[in-house]
């Protein structure tokens, strides 16, 4: 395992929202990411996406659980290293309007990093900001304007650039192209591989887009409601779903043919359950269709069903 | 037709006799043993009355005393108490109560501060010291009505303090229930020409006629209300719109406009407003130098220009109004003692520099407390020893409790002062600048003056004694640690609907008297 | 006939110490009742203010819109007084903004920001809103809503936020939806259902939508009429069909290629539109795209393509529709050889 | 937890303060029986000391005050002999906070009137109007505003009275001179934060619900943009309950203000011992109450790193 | 119509150099030269801004305008109403009140200025410190905590009788009243900041810029002050008076300006009496400076504050 880069085990996050009731946002996940990986994430809205990513790179301290990075357990750091492997991780953050302080201007957002790690000066500076807004595919121009005066899609890049700036090791890019169009979205994951090639990062990438998650990932992970249901290998997650939650997922993937014929969408039964008092045993067991009657009394394990492709379901023994 | 509207006016039966009254502080103790202040004082004047008591020239008469015997060594009282001296609860005043009352001030415990004031009574002082017994003090209730009093030595002016506040008695068994009876309206019982029936703390006390008072058919008012007003502009516009009947102490910015004005009342009062000097600092060593400094100020500009208020200007210590056993004034007996001359006090500077060896003035500042008054005055001051004297003197104010301490250290070069006396008599003046005084902060010491004032308390001879006196501000002001500045006034305005209001030299008005003539 | 809304040359710009942006030039669409017309497009191509401007949100200055007309229901938003504006937004035309972290009160309850939309426009008790607002978080999916309703947009997720946005924009059956990319923070299947709910309303009340979106399958699935943006102008309107099969547009032509195969085995580089967009500083006098564009003609540089009529309803401003252009392949024959 | 620890540390720093105190008064010169007026002989001043153990030594003094104020009993005042500390709050206390809480209402309406006015019309007349207005409150003194208010609300036109305590009316004048800096400066920060406000997105969706500017302004602008005027408004509120020395004065009304600045002149040491805890602990716990309030306006304080 | 103008002969494939944008590079400005642009353009800012020069003007040459001292008194001539010979009239002790006003100035302004330094130096910092620390774990709370128990004691002790006991300590004048004003002048402004920054610390864009190893001063300084700037400017509007009565106050205690000399405060304190004897000058000059300056200062402030607020127009 020495491959991997970064490595979570039994990672929880609650949150205490009153006095009794906590969300228990990211509870027991155990992965690992390899060096030079992209390790894709998707999941229901709410199953503790951001805050998985969030908590791994430290923005957030977990309730329990621990985070290793090149081996080194994150909470056990002294403050030299700690500041060392903050550098190397980085976080695209899903909101881009509210990780920009509204009254820097873009250039100097972007530098944050640069000025911080004392990595460049004057000109050598000046022109990394614009290598970077080019890179992202703004133009240097924008340097001098504030983000308010960005539409939705530049101010991701802005985020995007932001967070290359300091040359990091590893990523967490949390839907970094959601507000993206797709040709910027293309040109944007092209800049993500070619960075990955040449300089070897690693990311975390979160997103809905399934197109483009199957497209950038290595590997795969499924998250519902806290908890990591399926784990794979990108093609063969799409190819061999084995979770129910992961089929019904991939079922609703919207197709950009309008005469496409329709696939056979997998509808969600029921409510979805709150993570304030999640159900008995399998998470998902509310809403399964194949759900038995065990479903609902334990948890199902976290086992390699095949070869690298990782699932918790009673469906396989 | 416009008839029918002015027989409304004036039947005198008709006027509510009440009267509100301005009063600039809360009166901090209305108990005759604890106050000290002229408030307190104001308010006692007309609750309680003394074995003696001034008439509404000032005077000093009997007042509950029917009968007064002095021994012949002048060292033994023996006073007989009125008949129908009565509490304002019935209950008739005793000469118990009046030992209770002395004893009760000299007692340590009780600590008052004008204990002093009973030292001439023999054995009074080692009590008070706590050095003796209340038993060894010579004040002794012979019976009911009859009160025995035992000097040190014979003192000229007894009866004057015997009309102060001091002296008063207070009620023996309710004192002893209640230590706190002075505190509220409630428990309150008095024996003067009035008693008090509300005190709403900084805010009014109200005080009512007292119809057991001996005297009650000469006083007319039923009610007097005391607003404790602080500020001055505040009370002066109660005046102004009425709230207000009668104020004192105008402001400075008022006077003018009022001074035609037919309500306004000025009336001198026996206080001195000085400069003192510290004859142990430099360059005040020098009495030539002294005398310089005052020489300088023209006063008349002063009074007329800053302080408006119709001050005298003073030249000597003892301010006017002391009636001499000859009919006289002491103070135009005593005439002044320098005359303001700006080249005579510059030759006068020139020589003390000379006497000291000085070929500049060491640097002089005027210390003064922070009051308006006192800044324009240090203001003045200053800018005229710059113009006659060409001394260019610093000016430096400070919070009262503050000055006091600087001045008693004797930190200062100069310092503003003032001092009223208690009682008419040139020795209240006089003894400020004793050597032992502890209100002297000069440093300035004078064997000769000392004596002359020693002589001057044990001569039963007035005319005598005034001579004494009048050495003593001889000598005073030959050396001169201090320049007078001037002798104080009050003024008042008072509505022209009460007439019969008693002014006092040393004190604040009386209202014993007065009478609402129209509404 | 009269179209529900009808927006024609439209043009807003924004003031910036720099310069004016052209955010928007010269804007036409229209939206039929009960339509759901898409608008796809350039990343800060002006589509999110175009829309704003509807709703008369664009704060003026910096903003400043120089000229056109919004009519709704036949009356020009832009000549309506505050007030009747006023009637209008939030309930004959509602929106969801983009941004959902912001676009939402953080210092209030997210049901007391739903249920607030719902009291302002419905004769409706305190009590009867609050159950609908409870409805309408269970709607669009947001699980537990009783206690949803009771926590404070920092407590969602972020496609929690979003839904909340859209609850808002529901709760009172708006004859107008604008939906200002409504579903970029939701997992699909939350975004399918999201979707039907939007179209179930439309199909129910009839309710227009003008749904903008990067997502080309959310538009082929759910749209009926597309417009695309690109750098302040529509360069191509048309209905699906006409758009993803017979584009006429090379803007439209790169946005198609550069979705990534879903199907494919291999891993394939994606194929973006090379150069980036106009400074809208100042816009180029021709056409906007012609930098990008490898079929590019000297005509497009200096002038601005004018609207073709391709067929029935199916626009494209490009001079290659033009009579007189030369076949593409000739173009990209000759593109090749200038540009090696 | 955080809210236990708070109010543990109230105690503290009513401690700390009332030891600084303590030193101070010690420190500075002056005696309580001092005066002009008689300077008295140095065992009548004993005896009056020992009536108020100020003969005691220093550190028993100290430990007499602490005792003293743990069970709220500080003794007679020196000035006012026949009254005890006490009394002396009971009685100027409830004046005192009657006119502050009057003045603070009116103060917080009329300012945050005017600063949401202001804010709405940024750089119009309305706003520079507002402007003037708000600087006037600030830079005219309530020592020279209540003599001007007099000069022509009560003596000129008659319409209320000067001064003292008694009826409502009394209270008008001095509530006005009290409120009338408060009132700019409310008016000022909301002005500030609330033009911030109004720049914010939520602000455009709330607007998109077709709300009157009135709802935008009271249901999304207030709370959003009020942090800084509660902040204000904290300390004030503690010093406007417990009495402004110059209002007071100059309205002769029997406040607790004038007492606490009094004593301090008069070095009357128990009244100053006795008020100062007293008002700090009104500020102690209006601080706190304020800083809990932070989390109620705004869910994303974090006032502490426990239990988020 | 126009289209039909066109020459067939566009229709050929463009030359790429034609295709080329003319991308302005807009002039590349400092952030620090690009806001004084803005504020020079920004009118308030230049009216306050003129106004506050025009006021130093007089507080520098003024007194030399007239052929009196601020301290020459001329008893006869108290009380002149302004005329051609005493332009501002003269006060009750017969000085100039053009000269002494101006004269005045210079302490008030003095002061003014000492109290805003004052308090963005010490309240910006504590009140900055205080609320990026609050929540910052164990050692954060226990710094924001000590900090504002600092702040509490020094509300809670008697201001009156530090100002007594620096009165015995210290010779009067400018620097004692300097010492007065920083015991307790910062705590306000600190509360205040500590509040904004409690508010503005949970944004997103706090945690980027953490995350991205901006060490916490800077991010005191660069993110969080900035996003207050428009607080501080309105707090230090009225330090500023409150300041120069603060100083009156103190001078009347005796720990300030020594007389003759004079500060607006002063002046205006001393003058109060008017209100009864109508010499309005020997008020209503410092005070309408103090008034005047405030306005300036409040112009000036909004107009900075406007100009550095990117979303404001131009
Ligand atoms: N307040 C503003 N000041 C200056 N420029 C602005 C302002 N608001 C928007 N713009 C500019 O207007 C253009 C259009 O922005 P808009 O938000 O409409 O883009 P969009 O099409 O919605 O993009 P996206 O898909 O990324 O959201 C952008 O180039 C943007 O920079
Ligand atoms: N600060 C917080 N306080 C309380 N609950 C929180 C907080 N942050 C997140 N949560 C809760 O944690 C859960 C997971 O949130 P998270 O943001 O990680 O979801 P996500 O997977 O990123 O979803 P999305 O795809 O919608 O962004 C949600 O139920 C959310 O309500
Ligand atoms: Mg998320
Ligand atoms: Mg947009």
């Amino acid at each position: 395992m020495s491959e991997a880069l970064l490595e979570v085990k039994n990672l929880k996050k609650y949150f205490h929202i009153k006095k009794d009731q906590t969300v228990k946002s990211v509870d027991d996940i155990s992965f690992y990411i390899r060096k030079g990986e992209t390790f894709g994430l998707v999941g229901e809205s709410g199953s503790g996406k951001s805050t998985l990513g969030k908590t791994i790179v430290g923005l957030q301290s977990p309730s329990s659980g621990s985070i290793f990075y090149n081996d080194q357990d994150f909470g056990k750091l002294d403050s030299k290293k700690r500041k060392i492997v903050n550098k190397e991780m980085q976080i695209i953050f899903q909101d881009p309007h509210a990780s920009l302080n509204p009254r820097m201007r873009v250039g100097d957002i972007i530098a944050e990093g640069i000025d911080a790690y004392k990595l460049a000066k004057g000109a050598e500076r000046q022109n990394r900001i614009y290598e970077l807004l080019e890179k992202v595919g703004l133009s240097p121009t924008h340097a001098k304007r504030y983000p308010h005066e960005f539409s939705g899609g530049q101010r991701q890049r802005i985020g995007i650039a932001r967070a290359l700036a300091v040359q990091p090791k590893f990523i967490v890019a949390d839907e970094p192209i959601s507000a993206l169009d797709v040709s910027i979205q293309a040109q944007v994951i092209n800049l993500l591989d070619d960075l990955k090639e040449q300089e070897g990062l690693t990311y975390l990438f979160i997103a809905h887009d399934l197109g483009m998650v199957k497209h950038i990932s290595d590997r795969i992970g499924v998250m519902y409601l806290g908890k990591m249901m399926e784990l794979s290998d990108s093609h063969e997650l799409f190819v061999n779903p084995l979770h129910p939650y992961t089929q019904a997922l991939l079922s609703a993937i919207p197709v950009a043919n309008p005469k496409a014929v329709k696939r056979e969408r997998i509808v969600l039964g029921g409510d979805p359950p709150s993570p304030v008092n999640p159900p008995q045993g399998c998470r998902f067991s509310t809403r399964c269709p194949h759900a038995m009657e065990i479903c609902s009394l334990t948890s199902p394990e976290w086992k390699e069903v095949q070869p690298n492709h990782w699932t918790a379901c009673h469906l396989y023994k | 037709g416009c008839g029918g509207d002015k027989a409304t006016s004036g039947n005198s039966k008709d006027v509510k006799q009440e009267m509100t009254v301005g009063m600039t502080a809360e009166p901090p103790a209305l108990d005759p043993a604890l106050a000290t202040d002229t408030t307190s004082g104001w308010v006692l004047n007309h609750t309680f009355e003394g074995l003696y008591t001034k008439d509404k020239k000032g005077e000093i008469v009997p007042g509950l005393a029917k009968d007064t015997k002095v021994s012949d060594d002048g060292k033994t009282y023996t006073f007989t108490i009125r008949d129908d001296a009565k509490w304002s609860d019935g209950t008739p005043v005793t000469a118990q109560d009046f030992e209770y009352s002395w004893k009760r001030v000299l007692n340590p415990e009780t600590g008052s501060s004008f204990a002093f004031y009973l030292y001439y009574i023999k054995g009074a002082e080692a009590y008070n010291k706590g050095k003796g017994s209340a038993d060894q003090v010579g004040v002794k209730a012979v019976d009911d009505h009859t009160l025995q009093v035992e000097l040190n030595a014979p003192l000229a002016y007894f009866n004057k303090l015997l009309a102060m506040y001091t002296f008063y008695p207070v009620k023996k068994d309710l004192v002893e229930k209640n230590k706190n009876w002075a505190a509220d309206a409630k428990n309150y019982v008095s024996n003067g020409a009035f008693k008090m029936t509300d005190w709403k703390h900084n805010s009014q006390v109200v005080i009512e006629k007292n119809d057991k008072y001996y005297g009650q058919k000469d006083v007319s008012l039923k009610k007097i209300t005391f607003k404790i007003v602080p500020d001055a502009t505040t009370y002066y516009q109660m005046y102004k719109t009425g709230e207000l009947d009668f104020i004192m102490t105008l402001p400075s910015d008022a006077l003018e406009a009022e001074k035609n004005n037919k309500e306004f009342k000025e009336v001198p009062y026996f206080g001195t407003y000085m400069i003192m000097f510290n004859v142990n600092k430099e360059p005040f060593t020098n009495a030539k130098i002294r005398r310089a400094f005052a020489m300088s100020i023209d006063r008349k500009t002063l009074t007329d220009n800053v302080t408006k208020a119709g001050e005298i200007p003073a030249y000597g210590m003892v301010p006017p109004g002391v009636k001499t056993p000859n009919g006289g004034d002491f103070r135009e007996e005593g005439g002044n003692y320098f005359k303001e001359d700006a080249a005579e006090a510059k030759k006068l500077l020139q020589e003390g520099m000379k006497e000291e060896g000085w070929s500049t003035l060491p640097n002089v500042t005027l210390l003064y407390n922070t009051a308006e008054n006192n800044k324009k005055i240090a203001e003045a001051v200053q800018e005229m020893v710059k113009k006659n004297l060409g001394v260019d003197i610093k000016v430096n104010n400070q919070e009262w409790k503050t000055y006091l301490d600087t001045t008693h250290q004797q930190n200062f070069q100069m310092a503003r002062m003032g001092w009223i006396g208690s009682f008419v008599d040139p020795v209240i003046m006089l003894d400020y600048y004793l050597g032992d005084s502890p209100n002297n902060r000069t440093g300035w010491v004078n064997k000769k003056y000392d004596d002359i004032m020693a002589k001057s308390k044990v001569e039963q001879d007035e005319t005598k004694r005034f001579e004494l006196l009048h050495q003593a501000e001889d000598v005073l002001m030959q050396d001169m640690p201090f320049m007078p500045v001037y002798f104080y006034t009050n003024t008042f305005l008072v509505s022209s609907k009460f007439s019969n209001i008693a002014y006092y030299l040393e004190s604040s008005p009386s209202f014993k008297w007065a009478k609402k003539t129209s509404n | 006939m009269e179209h529900l809304l009808e927006v024609s040359n439209l043009e807003v710009n924004f003031k910036t110490y720099g310069g004016e942006v052209q955010a928007v030039r010269d804007v036409s669409f229209h939206v039929e009742k009960g339509e759901i017309m898409a608008i796809v497009g350039e990343s800060g191509s002006g589509k999110s203010v175009t829309v704003q401007t509807i709703m008369d949100l664009i704060p003026t200055p910096p903003g400043k819109i120089k000229g056109g007309k919004i009519l709704f229901q036949g009356k020009d938003l832009l000549k309506l007084s505050k007030k009747e504006m006023r009637k209008l937004k939030g309930s004959k035309i509602s929106m969801v903004f983009q941004d959902p972290m912001t676009s939402l009160n953080p210092t209030m309850k997210v049901g007391k920001q739903i249920e607030e939309s719902i009291l302002n426009h419905q004769q409706v008790t305190k009590g009867q809103a609050r159950k609908k607002a409870v409805e309408m978080i269970k709607l669009v999916g947001i699980p537990n809503p009783e206690e949803r309703y009771h926590q404070y947009p920092h407590e969602f997720s972020g496609g929690m936020r979003q839904r909340a946005m859209i609850a808002i924009a529901l709760a009172c059956n708006p004859e107008l939806l604008i939906a200002d990319e409504p579903t970029t923070a939701l997992d699909v299947t939350i975004q399918a259902q999201v979707l039907n709910l939007m179209k179930d309303l439309q199909e129910k009340t009839n309710t227009a939508i003008i749904l903008i979106t990067h997502d080309l399958g959310v538009v082929a699935e759910t749209a009926q009429r597309v417009a695309v943006m690109y750098a302040g102008v529509i360069v191509e309107t048309g209905s699906v069909e006409d758009i993803f099969e017979s584009p006429k547009h090379p803007y439209t032509w790169g946005l198609l290629e550069s979705i990534p195969n879903f199907e494919a085995e291999e891993k394939e580089r994606l194929i973006p539109i090379e150069g980036s967009p106009p400074d809208l500083f100042n816009p180029p006098k021709g056409c906007p795209f012609a930098a990008r564009c490898k079929y590019a003609m000297e005509v497009c540089v200096d002038h601005m393509p004018p609207e073709f009529e391709i067929e029935n309803g199916h626009t494209a401003k490009c001079w290659l529709n033009d009579e007189r252009a030369p076949k593409i392949h000739d173009l990209v024959a000759a593109g090749r050889e200038q540009n090696e | 937890m955080y809210i236990l620890k708070r109010f543990l540390t109230m105690f503290l720093t009513i401690w700390v303060i009332a030891t600084l105190t303590f030193v101070i008064m010690k420190c500075i010169p002056g005696d309580p029986f001092a005066s002009d007026a008689n300077v008295l002989p140095k065992e009548v001043l004993e005896n009056i000391r020992a009536k108020y153990n100020l003969d005691k030594p220093i550190p028993v003094q100290y430990a007499l005050y602490l005792k003293n104020l743990v069970t709220f009993d500080l003794g007679p005042s020196t000035q006012s002999e026949t009254r005890t500390v006490n009394d002396i709050i009971s009685t100027g206390f409830p004046i005192s906070a009657t006119l502050g809480l009057q003045a603070i209402v009116l103060a917080l309406f009329f300012g945050l009137l005017l600063g949401i006015i202001a804010a709405l019309n940024h750089n119009r007349f309305l706003d520079y109007t507002a402007m003037v207005i708000a600087i006037i409150g600030i830079s005219v003194p309530s020592f020279i505003l209540a003599p001007l208010l007099i000069k022509f609300v009560a003596v000129k036109w008659r319409l209320l009275p000067v001064a003292s305590w008694g009826t409502w009316d009394h209270t008008i004048l001095p509530c006005i001179a009290l409120a009338a800096t408060p009132l700019a400066v409310v008016a000022r920060f909301m002005r500030s934060s609330m033009i911030e406000v109004m720049n914010q997105n939520y602000m455009k969706t709330a607007d998109a619900k077709g709300l009157s500017t009135t709802k935008l302004v009271i249901k999304h602008g207030v709370r959003n943009a009020i942090l800084p005027v509660v902040t204000f408004i904290g300390p004030l509120f503690a010093a406007l309950l417990t009495g402004t020395f110059v209002i007071e004065k100059i309205f002769a009304i029997p406040g607790l203000g004038r007492y606490f600045v009094d004593s301090i002149f008069n070095r009357d040491y128990p009244v100053i011992m006795g008020v100062t805890v007293f008002y700090s602990a009104i500020l102690v716990v209006t601080l706190f109450l304020i800083d809990i309030s932070y989390r109620i306006i705004d869910p994303r304080i974090k006032l502490s790193s426990k239990g988020d | 119509m126009i289209e039909k103008n066109i020459e067939q002969s566009l229709f050929r494939p463009a030359d790429p150099k034609r295709l080329m944008h003319d991308t302005i590079q807009r002039p590349s400005l400092s952030a620090w030269k690009d806001a004084l642009l803005k504020i020079i353009k920004n009118k308030l800012a230049i009216l306050g801004f003129s106004l506050l020069v025009i006021i130093v003007f007089f507080a520098i040459f003024g007194p030399s305008m007239v052929p009196y001292s601020p301290s020459e008194q001329s008893l006869t001539k108290a009380n002149l109403a302004p005329s051609g010979s005493h332009w501002f009239g003269t006060d009750d002790l017969g000085r100039d009140m053009w000269a002494r006003t101006w004269y005045g100035a210079r302490v008030s302004l003095t002061i003014g200025l000492v109290a805003a330094l004052i308090d963005l130096l010490i309240g910006v910092v504590v009140g900055g410190i205080s609320g990026y620390m609050a929540g910052r774990g164990k050692k954060g709370d226990r710094i924001d905590m000590t900090l504002m128990r600092i702040v509490e004691i020094l509300y809670g002790i008697p201001y009156l009788l530090i100002v007594i006991l620096l009165m015995v300590i210290m010779e009067p004048g400018i620097k004692a009243i300097i010492i007065a004003l920083s015991v307790t002048g910062w705590v306000g402004m600190a509360r205040i900041i500590r509040g904004q920054i409690l508010q503005l610390k949970s944004q997103e864009y706090v945690l980027a810029a953490e995350k991205l190893g901006t060490s916490h001063s800077k991010i005191i300084l660069k993110h969080l002050i900035p996003n207050t700037l428009g607080i501080i400017i309105v707090n230090l509007t009225f330090t500023i008076p409150q300041a120069i009565f603060a100083e009156s106050f103190l001078s009347f205690l005796g720990l300030g300006v020594q007389a003759p000399f004079a500060s607006w405060g002063t002046m205006a304190n001393d003058a109060l009496g008017v209100i009864l004897s109508g010499q309005w000058w020997r008020l209503f000059f410092p005070g309408f400076l103090i008034s005047l300056t405030m306005f300036a200062f409040n112009s000036f402030g909004d107009g900075v504050q406007d100009a550095l607020d990117p979303r404001s127009s131009d």
